[in-house]
């Protein structure tokens, strides 16, 4: 697996162009929250090789989801809008595509999977119909045998049991874990180039969260896709994905490796999350480290550094302006002004 | 748990049970309809009655020598459109639901023995040719015309009137009234052949009275038969024979109901109906709404449409159909007995019984103003009891007037010499001078509130308290009113004081003393007029019991409307005088009236006229003939 | 930290009727609890794993009697709860508390922080005046480490971690010796998560609380617990003292959950028991051992026949209890 | 105290948004205004003068005793009954130092005004803006004093009706059972009982007064509100604050009333103006039909029969009386749509 990874580094570092699948480059997401502008993320930018495994890691609010949506161009409208920044999907700017071609992308190129798949799937159609809806429209041409076919083959590949029978069930009747099953079917139904995972496992229980993930690495691997996976737990990063991207109300404040960034974070914010959090080997029943104070609203940022008020380093220079985002190394970088005194 | 489950199962089991019994039922009712079939038909033998000495010596009377009623200009033929509100509850004429106003229409084709001349008000035969009166001064005896014939042909004898005490006697018919009056009130029907009949009543009366009581019509025995429990279902819906000129010939529920005239009517060469019932056809439209019926008359759908009311005479009926005469506006003054209306006092009532305070409010009542305000000028303020009762009609006496001064008078002498903030009159105790006014027709409102007005000057509180006819005619019957506004229906020959200012029904319900009028006096000269049959000191005491009346002072008397109004198309004819002295109605195409034709020419035109448009005159006819009052 | 017995549940069961048709006929029973023993010692902690469905959350609310438990006992301090009328029990709910897992669905968002801490007061008659309670309030609010001006303010304008403070504050107004901590830190964020552990921990220690913490992550539960006892489907399957579980788990079902859980350690190699398919409906539980359908490691005698929840001893002697017919032989 | 007067954040958010919804925020304060001067019509619509100052004296009829017209030394009848005032003014033309100060409308609530050789209804003209009733009564007058009546009686109902309706379906909700299935059917027979045509019957029985008619309303009424608490209490109570709350030891009434009520008020509040548009409009139909508030009182419904019934001759009844239901409901409508929406929890959530 190391050897692996490590390759892939190099690949990125030789030629950066012809791997680079998908490229967020400052992008600048605001709300329109009861005539007032909120600016959810602020000048975001990380990127994704082919076949790559990225997490997106970040607690409640920091805008992970509003990230994906916004590469997905599923904004709620019309109050939320990406101002600037480009989404680079092999070199093409997502932002500039009209609705129609984004349609064509979407689903095809780039699927999605949410947190709570009851909301996402309908609940008043059969599974087949929602399976089959996909074809219909990204593949015209195909008769209804042939996606029937296709379905149960796809419902297969996800390891839900008797698909022949599941497919004319409706979503109640399926469990959470088959459910999210279904939504990766779904998902998967075009091969797509890049996979958004939202918090997939979020509401799931802990055996069957390691089912999801197990499928969705062994899927990544047969279909060669490239994974965005946001979630809050430090504990699927570690274990799920290549690279990490680290948010902190709505800014990327370090991205790395995972083992370097487990290893040595640079980040105060990511360091300071590292040790909250209680593991096997923590003495029990002492007192955990904690990260003290809490996110600023949204509706109140301020116009520096945004973790400045719960950083132990900050200083006068955190509250001047936004940290600048440092290169440690080629496949490093931190937002902090203090990072060298970690 | 499972006890509900259980309640619950057999409710509905119950349910359904019962409404399949309801339908079946149903459905038998409809089944024995069919079957009503007559008891005899009217082809079988008549019986003969055994012939039976009259036990006195008898003055026959007859009357031939009437002016005819029709015009010789009179052609038969035509339709005739009426509208009723609603559809009757049944044709039946006697028991539950069945006083409508379509009742009176299929009466108006039951002949009675004998009839009133419509214009000299004397007696004329019907379906008996002579009569007589017997020396008790209880009975009459009949001739019967030996050609009258039941609408299916069958000969009306004598059988048909014995019949009358069976059938209105017996309880099947569940009709109580009609029980009591033909036990209490008409004792004995006897024949003395099949054409000779005698009718007796249960108190002695003057001769006038008592033909007027007893000329009664015959039910069809032959038809009825014996009569059992069902007989009220099962004659729901059933045309019984008449004598009458016209019979029901098509029905739709609901909807609408046609009569006919008979093509070889038993009658229809008699004097009494020479020109008269020219229309073929009558046919009784259901409207539910005076306002829609009104557009139904404007579009020619309706032949007629009262507009008695000063709303509709004033207001609403004008417009270029009447300014062009295609519509013809008749108001024809009748003399009538009005039925005695006003302010009914409950002597009962704390205050009401004092006489000052009754008198005060009738100065405070300021009825001619309403007249005048309210009601256009057109009604006439009722002076006394006696109205229209021509030869018993006293005209010195005098309805009290508005007059603050005597009210103030009044009152102050009842103790009501002060006024509370809201300036209505207290007594010492602090008592108010107020009083519930309770009424049922909702139409009647804007009069009262008048008259509320008005008496709020003197300082009497008027409390109106309007309530559905039902409702109201409940709480009047009880005496539970303080004072009521009520108006009664008229007619009889003379007026009839027991009723409704006897102590015996004082204080009692259900009944005509809604005053609870209880002195002594006063019962003594009621009873000695009831029990009086000449006709000059019946008169005296009629009047001397109309002064006790007026210093009693328990009504304020509203106002009488001694006419109709009509609006109808121009088409329609009339003899020279168009209606009786007493008609309802410019149009009652049965007895009595009907001596209007149609012109068939002038309604084409008419249609013509109204496509095209047409300069015509405004016809408005104001017949004076009989208002009363009138010399002739 | 004393070894008396604060509470003590024995073979508790709630069953809920699942009913149908216009009359409401029970058609089913939902097993969310069938048959817990556990107690409680004054001032332990008690962890409480499972996953969703498996009735941890039925058994907290059913011990504290806001659910009316079906059979079985609940004593708290030698008096039996479950055959109390609702007033008498009124008493009791002074000593036992809780605190839910979702702090804006357990605060009325209609109420003040002071009126939400003042219900408790009135309630119980605390205090003589308002500004007596006004004044408890205040101390409350600092214990949880909240300011005093939040009194005025609406939960809203907190942040989930602050909400949970306001969650705690309520539950220690009444001073209890039991909070039951029904997944009390799942809804957190990591970084609040370990405050509000570090709270819990410092008021177990100021006024000798007991808990029951209620959760379905191991590590938390690890850290916080004395003792530790796992659910599968409304029963225990698995009891001892909380480094024993994790070191030693003597059940299968405990064993798969905790490889189950990912760690925050990309350097840890883990062997993984991955569980086939879903939990079983609690309407419907398979027989005999009710992990059978999922364990890796059954056989014929786990469909037919219940395991009992027998004692295997630690090294050290303590307790330590499972339910297996194969209990450590994997 | 100060906490009783300060609405909760979320009442806060959901007036801010109410108001920024110009429609209905205008509809409510045009009738406020209207309503404002419906209860002090006395004030402005009166056959009772305002001020009048005779021989020095100063008169201030409005809300006082009735004054005789000896008073003023006019005269109409004995001097013991009320002053005419219009007369008195014009009477005072003449004499500088005496005056009347007449209301803007100077007709009574039930006086009918007589003008010489005119008929009634008058035609707008003679000091009435809108004309006159059959009645001889101010067009205007009726207008206000019949919506002041309406709108009270409507208020009464709603009030009424959701303090019942509002009650039983907490407990509904709240104890479910036997209870719950007792009143469920109850609720079903209820409201399938036609809600005037039983007013009709009823009130047919026991008379029409304001009373009797709002206690019938309610009564057959009631059930509307219920059907919705009960949903809603059943899916408050099942909510952890409820939990809490009980766990803590509040009582089931406690619960009730100061968690599961104030947390479905937004139901309440929401469903209020559309019912009360319907009260308005049910007492309309029933005064229209005859059933309604004692014939005494101004009333829309006898308006609009008015209305009906002079539609060739005295448009200006029906006319008025049309527009004035058209203004109101549109109003109300207005202001419900606006509380409904501002109300709708869907426009409340944001992005975190």
């Amino acid at each position: 697996m190391e050897n692996q990874k490590s390759s892939s580094i190099r690949c990125l570092n030789l030629d950066k162009r012809n791997n680079m699948l998908l490229e967020v480059r400052d992008i600048v997401t605001t709300f329109d929250v009861e005539g007032k502008i909120l600016t959810a993320l602020q000048e975001v930018s990380f990127e994704i090789d082919k076949g790559q495994t990225l997490g997106i890691v970040g607690e409640s609010g920091c805008g992970k989801s509003v990230t994906s949506l916004s590469v997905m161009g599923l904004l709620p409208k019309p109050s939320g809008n990406t101002i600037s920044g480009q989404v680079l999907f092999e070199g093409q700017d997502l932002l500039k595509l009209s609705p129609d071609e984004m349609g064509k992308i979407r689903g095809k190129r780039i699927a999605m999977i949410f947190q709570e798949p009851m909301t996402a799937l309908n609940p008043v159609y059969r599974i087949g119909r929602q399976i089959g809806e996909i074809f219909k429209i990204h593949f015209p041409s195909m008769n209804d045998q042939e996606i029937l076919t296709k379905s149960i083959d796809l419902l297969k590949d996800v390891g839900i049991p008797a698909p022949e029978k599941r497919i004319s069930e409706y979503p109640h009747q399926l469990s959470g874990g088959m459910r999210q099953r279904v939504m990766i079917a779904m998902a998967l139904a075009c091969e797509p180039d890049l996979l958004i995972c939202d918090e997939p496992t979020t509401a799931l229980d802990v055996t069957i969260q390691a089912q999801i993930l197990e499928l969705i690495k062994e899927l990544q691997v047969k279909n060669n896709m490239a994974v965005i996976m946001i979630t809050h737990d430090l504990g699927v990063i570690a274990e799920f994905c290549d690279r990490v991207a680290v948010m902190y109300a709505g800014k990327v404040v370090e991205s790395a490796h995972v083992k370097d960034l487990y290893k040595s974070p640079k980040h105060p914010y990511t360091k300071g999350l590292l040790s909250s959090i209680p593991t096997m080997n923590h003495p029990r029943k002492t007192k955990l480290d904690t990260i003290k104070g809490q996110v600023p609203s949204l509706f109140n940022m301020p116009p520096y550094c945004r973790f400045e008020n719960r950083c132990p380093y900050a200083s006068d220079v955190c509250r001047q302006d936004y940290p600048p985002t440092e290169a440690i190394d080629d496949s490093r970088s931190v937002n902090c002004h203090h990072w060298k005194d970690l | 748990m499972k006890k509900i489950y259980i309640i619950s199962l057999t409710t509905m089991v119950l349910g359904a049970i019962l409404s399949v019994l309801v339908s079946m039922s149903i459905q038998s009712n409809e089944q024995k309809n069919k079957n009503v079939a007559a008891i005899l038909t009217p082809d079988s033998p008549i019986e003969e009655i055994p012939k039976k000495e009259i036990p006195e010596k008898l003055e026959w009377i007859t009357n031939t020598d009437f002016p005819e009623i029709g015009s010789s200009e009179a052609k038969k033929g035509g339709l005739l459109q009426m509208f009723m509100l609603n559809f009757p509850q049944t044709f039946r004429v006697v028991g539950p639901n069945s006083n409508t106003q379509f009742r009176s229409y299929i009466l108006g084709n039951k002949m009675s023995l004998v009839t009133y001349h419509p214009y000299t008000k004397e007696i004329i035969p019907q379906l008996a040719t002579h009569w007589a009166f017997g020396a008790d001064q209880k009975t009459v005896y009949f001739k019967l015309d030996k050609d009258a014939r039941w609408s299916d042909g069958r000969a009306v004898t004598a059988h048909d009137y014995l019949y009358i005490l069976k059938f209105m006697r017996s309880k099947h018919i569940n009709a109580p009234w009609y029980n009591n009056y033909y036990t209490e009130q008409i004792t004995d029907i006897s024949a003395y052949d099949n054409y000779t009949i005698s009718i007796t009543t249960k108190d002695r009366k003057p001769k006038d009275e008592l033909i007027y009581t007893l000329a009664a019509g015959p039910i069809p025995a032959h038809y009825y038969g014996e009569l059992d429990e069902n007989w009220e279902r099962d004659y729901n819906w059933a045309i019984a024979p008449n004598t009458g000129p016209y019979q029901i010939s098509e029905y739709k529920k609901g909807k609408y109901v046609i009569l006919e005239r008979k093509k070889n009517w038993w009658a229809a060469k008699k004097k009494a109906n020479k020109n008269l019932y020219n229309v073929d056809r009558v046919i009784y439209k259901v409207i539910r709404n005076e306002a829609i019926a009104y557009v139904y008359f404007k579009k020619g759908e309706l032949d007629y449409f009262p507009i008695v009311k000063p709303k509709w005479w004033h207001g609403k009926a004008k417009g270029p159909l009447y300014d062009n005469g295609l519509v013809v506006k008749h108001w024809f003054y009748i003399t009538v007995p009005e039925g005695v209306g006003g302010l009914f006092f409950n002597l009962d009532h704390a205050l009401l019984k004092d006489k000052d305070i009754r008198q005060g409010i009738a100065h405070s009542i300021n009825m001619d103003g309403m007249i005048a305000d309210v009601l256009k000028n057109d009604y006439l303020r009722m002076q006394r009891f006696t109205e229209g009762f021509e030869k018993y009609d006293f005209p010195d006496i005098e309805a009290r007037v508005f007059d603050l001064t005597k009210a103030d008078e009044f009152f102050n002498k009842a103790g009501f010499d002060k006024r509370n903030e809201d300036g209505v009159r207290i007594n010492k105790e602090g008592v108010k001078l107020s009083f519930k006014v309770n009424f049922g027709a909702e139409s009647h409102l804007p009069r009262l509130a008048y008259l509320r007005e008005e008496a709020k000057k003197a300082g009497l509180e008027l409390v109106l308290e309007q309530l559905d006819p039902v409702t109201n005619y409940r709480k009047i019957s009880t005496k539970d009113h303080e004072i009521c506004w009520v108006k009664f229906g008229g007619g009889g020959l003379k007026p009839r004081y027991r009723q409704f200012f006897h102590s015996s029904f004082a204080s009692k319900p259900d009944n005509n003393n809604l005053c609870n009028v209880n002195d002594p006096e006063l019962d003594k000269l009621i009873e000695a007029y009831r029990e009086e049959f000449d006709e000059k000191k019946s008169q005296d005491l009629c009047e001397k019991i109309q002064r006790r009346i007026y210093e009693i002072c328990p009504i304020v008397y509203s106002y009488s409307v001694p006419y109709h109004r009509s609006a109808y198309w121009k088409y329609w004819r009339f003899p020279k005088i168009a209606a009786a002295k007493s008609s309802t109605e410019l149009f009652d195409p049965f007895l009595g009236g009907g001596a209007f034709w149609l012109d068939q020419e002038e309604k084409e035109k008419t249609k013509l006229d109204k496509v095209l448009g047409v300069d015509g005159e405004p016809k408005v006819i104001i017949d004076k003939m009989f208002k009363p009052g009138q010399k002739k | 930290m004393s070894s008396e017995e604060l509470i003590s549940i024995k073979d508790l069961k709630v069953h809920f009727p699942i009913k149908g048709g216009i009359f409401l006929r029970e058609v089913a029973k939902v097993f969310a609890v069938d048959g817990v023993s556990l107690s409680v010692n004054k001032g332990e902690t008690l962890g409480l794993v499972g996953e969703s469905g498996c009735g941890k959350s039925t058994f907290g609310k059913a011990l504290l009697q806001l659910i009316k438990p079906t059979s079985g006992s609940v004593t708290f301090n030698n008096d039996e709860l479950t055959d109390l009328s609702k007033a008498k029990l009124r008493q009791y709910r002074k000593d036992l508390q809780i605190i839910f897992q979702d702090p804006s669905e357990s605060l009325n968002s209609r109420h003040t922080v002071e009126q939400i801490l003042m219900e408790p007061l009135e309630i119980h008659k605390i205090g003589d005046s308002r500004n007596d309670r006004k004044a408890i309030i205040v101390s409350l609010l600092q214990k949880v480490g909240l300011p005093a001006d939040s009194i005025n303010k609406y939960p809203h304008e907190f942040s989930g971690g602050q909400k949970q403070r306001i969650g705690i504050a309520r539950a220690i107004a009444l001073e209890p010796q039991l909070i039951v901590c029904d997944e009390a830190v799942s809804a957190l964020d990591v970084s609040v998560q370990s405050q509000i552990l570090n709270l819990l921990l410092d008021l177990q220690e100021e006024m000798g609380l007991a808990y029951i913490f209620i959760a379905h992550d191991l590590a938390v539960v690890r850290h916080i617990s004395d003792k530790v006892a796992v659910m599968y489907l409304g029963k225990i399957v698995e009891f001892t003292d909380a480094d024993n579980i994790y070191a030693k788990p003597l059940h299968p079902y405990t064993k798969a959950l905790i490889s189950a859980i990912p760690e925050p350690d990309p350097f840890k190699e883990k062997d993984r028991v991955i569980l086939k398919g879903d939990v079983p409906s609690p309407i419907d539980p398979p027989s005999g051992c009710r992990f059978h359908t999922r364990c890796p490691y059954a056989q014929d005698k786990c469909k037919t026949d219940e395991p009992e929840l027998k004692d295997y001893k630690n090294e050290d002697g303590s307790e330590h209890m499972a339910a297996c017919h194969f209990a450590g032989e994997f | 105290m100060k906490n009783l007067f300060k609405l909760s954040p979320t009442s806060q958010r959901q007036l801010q948004r109410f108001r920024s919804i110009k429609r209905g925020y205008y509809s409510l304060v045009i009738l406020a205004i209207v309503l404002v001067l419906t209860i002090f019509a006395e004030l402005w619509i009166n056959n009772r003068a305002l001020v009048v100052s005779y021989k020095g004296e100063l008169y201030f009829p409005t809300y006082s005793a009735v004054i005789p017209a000896k008073t003023f030394d006019q005269k109409i009848g004995t001097g013991d009954e009320e002053t005419d005032y219009r007369k008195l003014q014009a009477s005072f033309k003449e004499n500088k130092s005496n005056y009347v100060i007449m209301p803007f409308v100077p007709f009574g609530k039930s006086e009918q005004h007589k003008v010489k050789d005119k008929e009634w209804p008058l035609a707008p003209g003679d000091g009435h803006w809108l004309g006159t009733d059959e009645q001889g009564r101010d067009v205007v007058s009726q207008l206000v004093y019949g919506f002041r009546i309406a709108f009270f009686y409507s208020f009464l109902v709603l009030v009424l009706t959701y303090v019942l309706g509002v009650f039983i379906g907490c407990l509904m909700g709240f104890w479910g059972g036997w209870f719950d299935l007792l009143f469920q059917r109850v609720i079903e027979i209820w409201s399938n009982i036609p809600y005037l045509y039983a007013i009709m019957i009823v009130v047919s029985l026991v008379g029409t007064t304001f009373t009797n008619l709002v206690v019938i309303s309610v009564f057959f009424g009631w059930t509307g509100m219920t059907w919705y608490m009960r949903t809603a209490t059943y899916k408050e109570k099942s909510r952890d604050y409820v939990m809490a709350a009980k766990a803590l030891g509040a009582s089931d009434m406690r619960i009730i009333i100061k968690h599961i009520i104030p947390n479905t008020i937004t139901l309440i509040i929401t469903f209020a103006p559309f019912a009360l548009a319907g009260g308005i409009t049910g007492l309309t139909a029933l005064d229209f039909l005859g059933f309604g508030i004692s014939a005494e009182n101004p009333s829309w419904g006898d308006l609009l029969k008015q209305g009906m019934d002079y539609l060739d001759d005295a448009y200006w009844i029906g006319a008025s009386i049309i527009s004035a239901m058209t203004l109101i409901l549109v109003l109300v409508t207005f202001i419900g749509e606006a509380v409904r929406e501002a109300f709708d929890p869907k426009k409340h959530t944001y992005y975190e």
